[in-house]
């Protein structure tokens, strides 16, 4: 280990002030903003009670990036918005200009350097999304893959404004859903289809008592094998949560033949119109099928083709298969209606459908 | 460590660089020509792209002196074949408060991060910190005391609090109700101890949205989620509402026929705003931003107890106090929050979040251990079910039970 | 035992069929109606395909009625009706004529008898109720008393239709809910609110088990007082539901003191417009103070009138309230809001407001 | 039995006799006059009005021979003081379709109820029965025979198919998708067996309801809610529209705008309706029956499962057939039923309703041991939670478990 020197060693120092980082525009304009318009794709304009303006400029990230894109986009930042750039809630960069005639030329350069502009309005801006196969252990497909193959499909979507409203979509790879895919307009969520293994050694590396309390539905019960103390999985009583694997790793689920994405819609978080609403499931099962996941990519581009050509201005996802009603969203769709879409967990009772209020 | 940067061969992979969206497998590929960890992560990588499943070992926990967390310990299971990657842990760096930045930062972070790590980083994580993604153990301390030094201290994870984060807000936003980047920064330095000591009994996060259209999502993955409102009229500019109309906007179809409350009328001439119905969904406002602005009397709505599903299903925080005010030094919040942990840390068990211990005591009970008033605002609905746990009774005189 | 001979005893018959009863106007235009108007409150008329009218008479009933009251009723019918007439799913009599000229005498005879005639249209019509002390063993309070007194101070919105639209009142003596309140614009349901004794002789007349079975908060607990089995109630986990009652006599909750009222609001059943509802608390506690229970009859008659006065056309009270918000039905009622108000059941986590629309 | 008729002293109960309304004591006190059971009945009844308690014993299980139900048992707590009442039993007569009667039938119920019992009613009980309010266990017989004979049966109590009701239907109103009363007939008459003998694990009920209106409220109380749908086009006089229109009704305002699926306009002229996003809520139908009437493509929707609160909250019907044509012999619908009574009578646990025992083994299982199909039309909306039970999955070849 590099040695270092005790005084330089500094602890609960928090976070830079958030000010030393703002344009000199922002920091004297700071809650003065009086309106913003969309200029055009990926370029905003807000405007202030002063009659200052800041211009914003969205550029799409991968969000894994390296440093040397990191330093791409700071010598950009300091040609054209004196050193002063940030990133947005979902992994876009932001460029921020006090002058409007650097709009362009950045964006040539931007583009130039094989990044897009856009992400703004009515568009599907970028994924937020989680570690996958590039980072996690309890992964059950890849992140950063289906959301590239994803974006390469809807990418005329994030570079303009077509849609009736924001459409927002979120990967997770597995259940504990890092990506907080419950409430998104189209969530991509990684799920594993046969229980754990139990490997032989688990006595040894877990808490017997702990793992069978880890299972929300009961399905672990201690037992004994060749006379060693492990447990067992009562396999139909498993939901494929992972949850014994989190607290124990003598019980993996990943799984090659079964793993694979389910596809969910309908979520929402601003209160825009409607409350914030949950994504609801679309499609139980769609194979791990790397490096393009053409079956994911298909159904995501099939539901929001459906969406672009049906919703009214103004309507999420949500608030167009309410309008429509669910036996619509499935027929126009072309998705089928399994048993697996009505729900048997805790509140499942609350989403039946107790009225005559349908289409046929 | 190994430094044989000879290219590994990725045909799977290959094919993510096709395609017009900016290629993470670029952007690997790239430091990979430089550093041996991002190109066995290149490798390991194309191996769970043929095997269709992760190659990283379950768990393991590093992290750096005097701190409980940060730092995501992480293990190749395949150490022989991808060495460089053997330890690939991440480290989070608590962002700064709405994702600001200067390029001079960014520039120190990536220096001290080519030098000790990877290279690859994740702009930003979903929680908000700036992820570092991959170094060694040995190289943890080192990077911590650079980081530090330049200014930059660790976010969390583990039972800890998790980075706050908030939206653009004040800085660069017109709705903002409250000045979100400065709460943000102020709680996360009044909470230094918690974010980087476990104390509690799970993960809390906070995420701050300057008003009702949440642009950081809290009210879906925050345990509280603090959304500026307003409690006065919204601010019309009549002018400015027929320069829309002028324009093309469609008043009645676009903007009244979409109020959820049906509050607003629209003559052709004066849009008339019945303040006392409207819920204060931004909706007229973000279609006619020139035009309308969220009142003057400005705060925030407390909402508690968002997560993740498991184990008993996802949730969206639920209103806790319908408006307070948002001012430094932020005392009636902190106040809250400090009782709402110390009630937390007392009843929560191991690895409940307290969406959860709410559910489980009973909101009613919860607001009466804190004693908060219920109010009306704090459901969609009363209960409908007639299971009251009715707490006082009458006894007859004399009687012994 | 009276002597019975038999060939008498005819059993598995089942009803009679409904045929015989139709008034021949009824039977010739069965299922060819084609339109209805109400003529005024109380009174409706069919209008056939065929042209063909029937009329038809609604009189409000205590539904607790004595032989000779029934005698009245048909002597009327014989009278006016060819000796035609039903009763409603509200317990109301309705008269069928063929004779429009035959309606208003009808109906001076009914309302001399002291029968009103109304419940038709935007009226607020028969309360449906239970037996209460009348004739069950587990009311919390009494039926028909306290609908008596309720439907006194509503009288007029039996007899005139000047509401926004029809409001339905059920009445359940007990959580039981044979009233079916759950589903109802105003529901009144009688609430015990002291856990259950425990008789002596329960081990005599209960299985212990199954006592303690029926418990669903799990509040009761085996256990031996002075060497006899019995059980136990941990008074801090019972909600007052009276299943321990209904499985085991030994465990009464009826109290004198205790016992009382609880209002409900903003159920609906029909489909019009807003899918079936369920009502919701609105009061969770008003003493049983018979005869009259003024405080039940003023908070049922308060939430008429605020209704009568605010909603819009067609606007059932539970529309009405979705629009106002459940603040504003607070503070217009002027009802305190409590924390029993606030779900801690099964659904609680779905009924919390997840949202910033909420009026201040 | 006692004589005494000499009156009782009710003072509270005295306060219920005035008012506007019919006075539910005047009835008692009518029959009090004549009849010991009424009179001890209003004694036991101002008892109770004075303890604030009910004075009837817990439960009592009597009958007619070869019935399991029909019969509500009651006996006085208090029979010393209202020896009329010591046994005060109850008898469930199964009401006939739509409640329709003549008054010569009524009078003969009347007469034999006059004979053997109190001679007081309920018209009727909440179930739908004719409820003839107390008697004691010496009478039942009697009651029995001389009531069959008059071509009247008991209704249910019990685990058994209570009394099925049904609304005016075709009779008397003109939405009825379906013969409501014939169903109800049919059904009530082909499972007289399972009506009187108890040989479920609870209650059953039917409810027959010919349009969405649902006039018998089934989507609240009955197992199997028989709701009266259609499936084709409104059918539209524009000519009594403008009719309504000129009468006063306000067709945008009043129709247009408060049609939930907002598929109908009005120009002035005409009315358009998008039948195919209508849902069928009768709105428009109800406001200008003139003028409307549902398609002609008719038969009803089946829901399942509604019931009162206890143990686990009360539940509404939930839709299992989204369409049935509703056509005698009823072979589709009784096949339905009788495979879930089948399932139930396997799966179902003692005192468990068919809603409750769905909700335990979860719609999906229920769904696929019935073999019907699932169809989205049965759900508000699918699930939110991923907690979903994959059933099969694939094994590695050549692998062992
Ligand atoms: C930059 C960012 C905040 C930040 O601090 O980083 C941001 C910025 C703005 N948001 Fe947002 N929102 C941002 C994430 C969000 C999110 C969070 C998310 O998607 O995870 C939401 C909630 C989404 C949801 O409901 O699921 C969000 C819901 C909105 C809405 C509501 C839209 C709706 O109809 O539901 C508005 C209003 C509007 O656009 O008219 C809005 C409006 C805006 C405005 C116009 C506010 C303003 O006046 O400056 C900003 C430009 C929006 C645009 O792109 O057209 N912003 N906005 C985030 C950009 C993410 C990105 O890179 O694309
Ligand atoms: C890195 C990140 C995903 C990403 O790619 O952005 C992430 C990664 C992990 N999360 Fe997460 N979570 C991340 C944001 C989230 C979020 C979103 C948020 O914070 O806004 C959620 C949903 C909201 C919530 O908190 O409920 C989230 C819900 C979880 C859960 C489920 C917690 C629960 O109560 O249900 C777990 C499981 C656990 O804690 O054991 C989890 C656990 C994990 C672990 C530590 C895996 C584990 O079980 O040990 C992952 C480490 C991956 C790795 O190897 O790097 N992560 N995790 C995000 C943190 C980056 C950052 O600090 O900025
Ligand atoms: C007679 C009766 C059916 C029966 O078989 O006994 C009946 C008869 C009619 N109902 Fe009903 N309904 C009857 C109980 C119900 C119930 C059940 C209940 O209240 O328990 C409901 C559901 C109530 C609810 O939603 O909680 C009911 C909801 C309706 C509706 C929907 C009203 C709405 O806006 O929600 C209509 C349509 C209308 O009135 O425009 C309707 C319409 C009608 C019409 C107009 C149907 C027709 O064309 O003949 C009948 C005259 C209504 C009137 O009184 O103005 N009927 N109706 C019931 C009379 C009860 C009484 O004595 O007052
Ligand atoms: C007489 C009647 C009330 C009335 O005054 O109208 C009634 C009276 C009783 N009901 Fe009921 N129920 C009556 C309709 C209902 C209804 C409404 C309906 O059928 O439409 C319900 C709600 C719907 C449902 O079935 O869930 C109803 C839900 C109950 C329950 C709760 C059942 C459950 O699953 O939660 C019980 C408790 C029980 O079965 O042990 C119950 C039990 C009882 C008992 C038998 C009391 C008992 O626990 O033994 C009551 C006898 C009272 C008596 O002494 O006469 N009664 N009961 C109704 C039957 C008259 C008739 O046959 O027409
Ligand atoms: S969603 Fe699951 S697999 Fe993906 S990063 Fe989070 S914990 Fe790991
Ligand atoms: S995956 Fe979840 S449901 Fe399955 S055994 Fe593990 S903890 Fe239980
Ligand atoms: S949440 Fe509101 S204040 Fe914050 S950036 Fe979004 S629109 Fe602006
Ligand atoms: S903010 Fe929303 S609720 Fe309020 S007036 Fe505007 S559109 Fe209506
Ligand atoms: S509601 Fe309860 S008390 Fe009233 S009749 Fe029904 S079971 Fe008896
Ligand atoms: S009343 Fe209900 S909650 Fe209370 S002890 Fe009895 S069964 Fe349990
Ligand atoms: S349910 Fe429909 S068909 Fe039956 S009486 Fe009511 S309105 Fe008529
Ligand atoms: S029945 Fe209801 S949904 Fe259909 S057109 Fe009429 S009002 Fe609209």
């Amino acid at each position: 280990m590099e040695s270092v020197q005790a005084e330089q060693r500094r602890t609960d120092i928090g976070p830079p002030k958030y000010d030393q980082f703002l344009h000199p525009v922002i920091k004297k304009n700071y809650g003065k903003w009086k309106y913003h318009e969309i200029v055009k794709p990926g370029v905003l304009v807000h405007v202030s009670d002063t009659g200052d303006k800041i211009y914003t400029v969205r550029m799409g990230s991968p969000r894994l990036i390296n440093v040397d894109t990191i330093r791409m986009v700071c010598d950009l930042a300091d040609k054209y918005c004196e050193g002063y750039l940030r990133f947005t809630s979902r992994h876009n960069v932001e460029f921020l200009l006090a002058d409007q005639s650097k709009i362009d030329p950045l964006i040539n350069e931007i583009e130039a350097n094989g990044y897009p502009v856009g992400g703004t309005g009515k568009s599907i801006t970028n994924i937020v999304h989680t570690q996958g196969w590039v980072h996690c252990h309890t992964p059950a497909t890849d992140a950063s893959g289906i959301v590239k193959a994803v974006m390469d499909e809807l990418y005329d979507y994030f570079k303009t404004m077509k849609l009736p409203a924001k459409l927002r979509i979120a990967l997770a790879c597995c259940l504990n859903m890092c990506g907080a895919v419950h409430c998104s307009d189209i969530a991509i969520l990684g799920v594993h289809r046969r229980p754990p293994k139990i490997l032989p050694n688990l006595n040894k590396i877990c808490e017997i008592p702990t793992t069978v309390a880890a299972c929300p539905t009961g399905a672990i019960a201690p037992a004994v094998v060749d006379g060693v103390q492990t447990v067992e999985v009562n396999e139909e009583k498993c939901m494929f949560c992972g949850n014994c694997y989190t607290m124990c790793p003598a019980m993996p689920l990943a799984n090659s033949l079964n793993d694979g994405v389910s596809i969910w819609v309908g979520g929402k978080v601003s209160n825009a119109r409607h409350a914030p609403m949950f994504s609801k499931l679309a499609i139980p099962y769609l194979p791990n099928n790397p490096p393009r996941w053409p079956e994911v990519v298909n159904a995501v581009k099939n539901i929001v083709e459906v969406y672009a050509k049906d919703a009214k201005k103004y309507e999420r996802v949500g608030e167009w298969i309410e309008r429509i009603g669910w036996p619509r969203f499935f027929s126009m769709t072309g998705i089928e209606f399994t048993k697996y879409h009505i729900d048997d967990y805790r509140f499942a009772a609350t989403t039946f459908n107790t009225s005559t209020h349908f289409t046929l | 460590m190994a430094n044989e940067t000879k290219k590994t061969s990725t045909p799977l992979l290959d094919e993510l660089e096709k395609g017009k969206w900016p290629s993470f497998v670029k952007e690997i590929k790239k430091m990979a020509d430089k550093n041996p960890r991002a190109k066995d992560l290149l490798g390991q990588l194309e191996q769970s792209y043929k095997d269709k499943v992760t190659h990283w070992k379950h768990g393991g926990l590093v992290g750096v002196r005097g701190y409980g967390g940060g730092v995501i310990g992480r293990y190749s299971d395949s150490p022989d074949k991808f060495p460089n990657v053997a330890h690939f842990h991440t480290i989070r760096i608590n962002q700064p408060s709405g994702w600001f930045y200067t390029s001079k930062a960014l520039r120190e972070i990536c220096d001290v991060w080519e030098q000790h790590g990877s290279g690859l980083t994740n702009m930003h994580g979903s929680t908000g910190d700036l992820v570092l993604l991959g170094t060694s153990t040995d190289n943890l301390e080192p990077i911590f005391t650079k980081l530090t030094n330049k200014g930059w201290d660790l976010g969390g994870s583990g039972s800890v609090l998790r980075t706050p984060s908030c939206c653009a807000g004040p800085a660069r936003c017109e709705f903002a109700c409250y000045d979100t980047l400065n709460l943000t920064y102020d709680l996360t330095q009044a909470y230094q101890d918690v974010l980087h000591r476990p104390q509690f009994p799970y993960k809390w996060k906070f995420k701050m949205s300057g008003c009702p259209n949440d642009c950081v999502a809290s009210v879906a993955r925050a345990d509280m989620s603090i959304i500026g409102i307003w409690k006065d009229d919204i601010q019309v500019d009549q002018e400015a509402v027929r320069a829309y109309a002028k324009s093309g906007v469609d008043v009645q179809s676009e903007i009244c026929d979409l109020c959820p409350t049906k509050c607003m009328s629209w003559d052709g001439k004066d849009l008339k705003i019945v303040n006392k119905w409207c819920n204060k969904c931004m909706h007229c406002i973000n279609a006619m931003p020139k035009a309308l602005r969220p009142g003057k009397e400005r705060g925030a709505a407390i909402l508690i107890g968002a997560k993740a599903p498991i184990l008993q299903g996802a949730q969206m925080s639920s209103v806790l106090v319908p408006f307070m005010k948002m001012e430094p030094p932020y005392k009636e919040l902190k106040d809250l929050v400090e009782k709402i942990w110390d009630f937390w840390g007392e009843y929560g068990k191991n690895r409940e979040r307290i969406g959860e211990l709410i559910q489980r005591v009973g909101m009613g009970q919860f607001l009466e251990a804190l004693e908060i008033e219920p109010k009306p605002q704090m459901v969609a609905n009363p209960r409908t079910n007639p299971f009251i746990f009715y707490e006082e009774y009458f006894e007859e005189e004399g009687e012994q039970k």
